[in-house]
């Protein structure tokens, strides 16, 4: 194991009836994940996938000694999934639901602040320590068992930055996308403080995109704490300033949020930087043997 | 989403948060009739459409004389407003906002919005440099300060006495500035907004506060629980945008069309065509909620009439499944009559299904192994 | 402040939370009349009083035969009616509620109540053996469980499932069981409750639920924000009480009357008395909000038409001020003609100044120093 | 000083223009206290009692350097005046206004919580140390510099306390009400930890009361940090069991809230106990010379 999850682990998946929760929660099962219960209201005492169902976390808890969620429940219940699970005492949360209302978030992120618990996402595809443990969404196959820690907030480019690594050899100890939603669990700086600990990891790979400021945040950090090799593409370079790129908003000219001034202040810390998607791989690979 | 100016005014309404007398019309008649019913000597007429810096624009005017009302509401309904804040093809004006005018003592600017970092509310406020037409664009950078209120615990009175006392409100309209405040809190949270800008919260001759323009943002992914607000969509103004059926549009200038699921991989892909030389028509980003349908639409908005010269499906299976996305595309390929060449990349989940689907299509598709292989494909002068 | 329970079940009524239908009467034929108007051929009669375990003291019972109910509402209203909660003078039957009886297939209870040590508003709940006069006394102390709900986070939907899990409810009625929660909630939260306890929650012959008995306490402190609560507050049920203009009074057996600043002292001065072989008439409590009418006042409740043989005032003045109890004593020593032995203690805050004002009064009254001094005075038999 | 204030003190009184607000106020600057600034809405510029002032705490802090606070704000605003007072900065709060209501307490409580912020009160006459410096309505003239720390929930009961220690030779270091609301800020246990930590404190006097169980949960505390004799007396042993007496509600016949049960459980961890608030002084000076 790498971050976030270990021999202790044991994963209770909230809404694991639904057609997307029983899919992907086979296939993490089938990852070699330890799922041992789901819980949906008013399911309690079925089984699917073999697990037993629970009505409530704390049910789930006090039976199956879980202590990690995945959750996918509907958006409009989600907040609420999450604040059962941490008042359950389930300390790692990977949200995978999507069209969480923001306003819901911050009262969640405001309620859990001091818990200590580990929240990736909403809007996550999770995370996967290849070749060990899933909890989320991403396609299994092209996870191979290597040294480079990938955190991303781009989706699907996460997968991207995955294939990378493996093609080239190098491989992945654990990938967590971190969501793409503005109001999000974990932080790049929560994970990549996790890699930097982790001694399976060699080097990082973070991706992120034009808007916010979380990279922006993330520099600083990086520059004073991170000794790791950590190597960052930031999708969005080409993307014409002042124009509206779908979920992204607006971007700026320059400043705050621009591709531009996310590469600078990356690079000034420390990160070297790509300009393509299609580099991540061989660029890491270049520094390992240069 | 956006709401349009008197769409905003009408929730102020309701919340008791005093905006000036008006009426929205969309004929030049209807503008002098509601000029009349209004009365008085002076009307503002507003265009309503999703950009800020209107007046700039002379989208904003006022006017004593009706038959010079009626002129200006003639050139600018069906017409585009292109203001400085909004894209060079400008936004269509359907409405006009008729009010009275109203005399300003004081002028302030005060924002309320969700800083998603931070999980706070944000009041902002600062001193604004007031005119009539009362409404923000640039602002010149004054003295902005702000008070941040923890969502679960709400706005207090505490914090309301700072923000007056920061905007050094006279104390006899402290009454009415705490209670706008609350309202606005109220109406943030209970509308599920992101951002209430007000440009003009203006002291009026009469010693009374007033909202005389006003920016109001929604949580598109509230508008299920927000009902009333989601009818107030208008599509109309917003190229780029998320269409609600799963599918999100960014419109460009060249010629490659793009469907790409996720945002993160629609920003890849275009730097990746156009690092190469190559240029975008447009990207339709599709996600895990896109219908067989919404992918059948995609190709047509990819399409767009032909106006592109090739397409490129770059798909990484995750949460979304390749095979379905195929199965989609290939009727929208059959549907709409797409004849231009288009190169198909999939990874990730039930990727191999998916090739196996285009390749029994007989729809002329090259399927591409990278996306370095697929800008080989697509871009002529690769050297560029 | 408790309420009578068919002001809480009115409380419940508005909320939307299920009660009996019943009415309220103070006289026999009004109960006769209430029964007939609201039908069937079974009524409840449920004496208003602010206790519990009426049903083992007689104050409830059910009826088929309305000259038997007419001649119990007689036998009861203007009666003080005696149960294990209240003291040995009862309390004053002055209202009764009569309702319709229904059938319960199963019956649990529920508490909410503020815990202040952990500043957590706490759901409690249990399975109950319900009778059908479904009223809760002493509780067998079965299977409670409880959920803590933060004050400013509010009661989730999981609050309320947890709920209805531990209670076993069956999942038909989880519908209803979690409106009925968030109702409660906010209900406790708007109306400034301590607590409401409801002894018998039932699922009905239909597979409704329905709240058949209630207690619900108000917090005082709150009572100027609940105006229509604080109409309803029955001073004739409690003859110890904070009387709300600043006086808090205490009843006992004794002779000795006390007039003592703060509840703490009071108590220490029951104590030191008791210890020292005297017996307490009553204890007046002053607290600073007490006016110089109210201290008059508090003369008349301590002397009690001559009930107490000698007087103690044991002030220990800090923000109460003792030149201004002085004052008002003098006065009310002088309006109510007290003519037993007064003995006074006066230290903190102006204490040199009241001793001024009693010794100018010219009234009989001795000055002391210590408690102790004040004891060999009050106490003829100090050695018992 | 002794505890809850040092030499960096200085006070902000919020209500300080009301006319219990400006008496007490008033004393306390006589006192010696460092009263620096008042706070009223709707009346910064104006001095009262030769201070400034302010339209809020924020003003005050800003302007005068003030991280103390006491407050005679009526009761449906002290609320409010403490999480302002919290959120300006300030990190002791005395609140003396009584009758606030506990709804807005329990918030209160919730929302300062993990702010370590001291809170005494609300219903509290405040604290004293003896000669030095006085926030509150205490009478100062029988409070005399030695060597006791009290804490008192029971309100007028505390002067006794100090009088006896007073007038016996021992004299205060600090003197603290902790309030008798049913919702309050520092406990018991906080304000002993204080006492415990205090180099010129030797002993301790305890004052409590029937009802509630703050003294049982403060018994355990005792019995596993506290060094330094302590002495306790519980108002109301003489309380008939059953009858509601006054704002301390019914009394129970044993147990929890008893006085008996108080009183046991202290003596247990090893407090010792008084029968009456007249033996205070004579038994710990006892204590002293024994």
């Amino acid at each position: 194991m790498a971050i976030l999850a270990d021999k202790t682990t044991r994963v209770v998946c909230q809404g694991m009836t639904g057609a997307e929760g029983a899919y992907h929660t086979a296939q993490c099962i089938a990852y070699g994940t330890p799922v041992v219960a789901g819980v949906t209201p008013g399911r309690g005492g079925e089984r699917v996938l073999d697990r037993p169902i629970f009505d409530t976390v704390k049910e789930a808890v006090d039976e199956t000694a879980a202590n990690t969620s995945m959750i996918f429940v509907p958006p409009l219940q989600a907040a609420d999934a999450i604040l059962e699970a941490v008042d359950s005492g389930i300390n790692t949360i990977v949200c995978i639901t999507r069209g969480i209302p923001a306003h819901d978030m911050v009262k969640v992120k405001s309620i859990i602040r001091g818990h200590g618990v580990n929240l990736i996402g909403p809007n996550s595809p999770g995370m996967i320590t290849s070749e060990e443990f899933k909890l989320g969404v991403m396609p299994s196959g092209i996870h191979k068992k290597g040294t480079i820690g990938i955190v991303s907030r781009a989706d699907s480019l996460t997968y991207e930055a995955v294939m990378q690594t493996t093609q080239i050899g190098l491989g992945q100890t654990t990938t967590v996308g971190i969501g793409s939603d503005s109001v999000m669990g974990m932080s790049f700086v929560d994970v990549i403080k996790l890699f930097e600990q982790d001694r399976r990891t060699k080097g990082i790979i973070m991706v992120g995109e034009i808007g916010g400021d979380l990279e922006e945040l993330t520099a600083q950090y990086i520059a004073d704490e991170v000794r790791k090799p950590i190597l960052s593409y930031i999708a969005g370079v080409t993307a014409p300033p002042g124009k509206r790129m779908g979920h992204v908003g607006v971007i700026p000219e320059s400043g705050i949020g621009s591709a531009a001034f996310k590469c600078a202040v990356l690079a000034e810390a420390g990160v070297q930087i790509v300009q393509s998607p299609t580099e991540l791989g061989s660029r890491m690979l270049e520094y390992f043997e240069g | 989403m956006n709401l349009h100016e008197f769409q905003a005014k009408q929730l102020f309404r309701a919340a008791g948060i005093p905006v000036p007398k008006g009426e929205v019309v969309d004929t030049p008649s209807g503008a002098v009739d509601a000029a009349r019913r209004l009365g008085g000597q002076q009307w503002m007429v507003k265009a309503q459409v999703h950009a800020g810096a209107r007046t700039e624009a002379g989208g904003i005017r006022d006017f004593n004389d009706l038959e010079k009302l009626h002129c200006f509401a003639q050139e600018m309904l069906g017409e585009r407003l292109i203001t400085a804040e909004n894209s060079p093809a400008g936004q269509p004006v359907n409405q006009l906002l008729i009010e009275r005018p109203c005399g300003v003592k004081n002028c302030y600017h005060l924002s309320v919005m969700l800083d998603p970092r931070s999980g706070q509310v944000v009041f902002q406020g600062g001193l604004s440099e007031c005119r009539d037409s009362a409404e923000l664009s640039d602002q010149s950078p004054g003295n902005f300060f702000q008070v941040e209120v923890d969502p679960v615990v709400g706005l207090q009175p505490f914090q309301s006495r700072q923000l007056a006392v920061e905007l050094r409100l006279d104390r006899t309209i402290w009454p009415p500035f705490f209670e706008i405040t609350q309202a606005l809190y109220r109406l943030f949270i209970a509308k599920d907004l992101l951002l209430i800008e007000i440009g003009s919260l203006v002291e009026n001759d009469h010693g009374q506060m007033m909202v005389l323009d006003v920016r109001v943002q929604v949580d598109n992914n509230a508008l299920v629980r927000q009902p009333e607000l989601a009818q107030w969509a208008d599509y109309r103004q917003d190229e780029n945008q998320v269409l609600g059926n799963g599918l999100g549009f960014i419109a460009m200038e060249g010629d490659i069309g793009c469907i790409v699921n996720g945002s993160g991989l629609a920003l890849a892909t275009l730097d990746i065509i156009q690092l190469n030389g190559g240029s975008v028509a447009n990207i339709v980003e599709i996600d895990n909620g896109a219908s067989t349908d919404a992918l059948a639409n995609a190709c047509q908005l990819v399409w767009d009439n032909g106006r592109c010269s090739c397409i490129l499906i770059n798909i990484v299976g995750g949460i979304v499944r390749c095979d379905k996305v195929a199965a989609g595309i290939i009727d929208g390929i059959q549907k709409y009559n797409i004849t231009c060449p288009i190169v198909v990349r999939m990874e990730g989940t039930r990727a191999e299904e998916a090739k196996a689907l285009f390749i029994q299509s007989d729809e002329k598709i090259e399927i591409v192994k990278t996306l370095d292989d697929a800008i080989i494909l697509l871009i002529d002068t690769p050297e560029s």
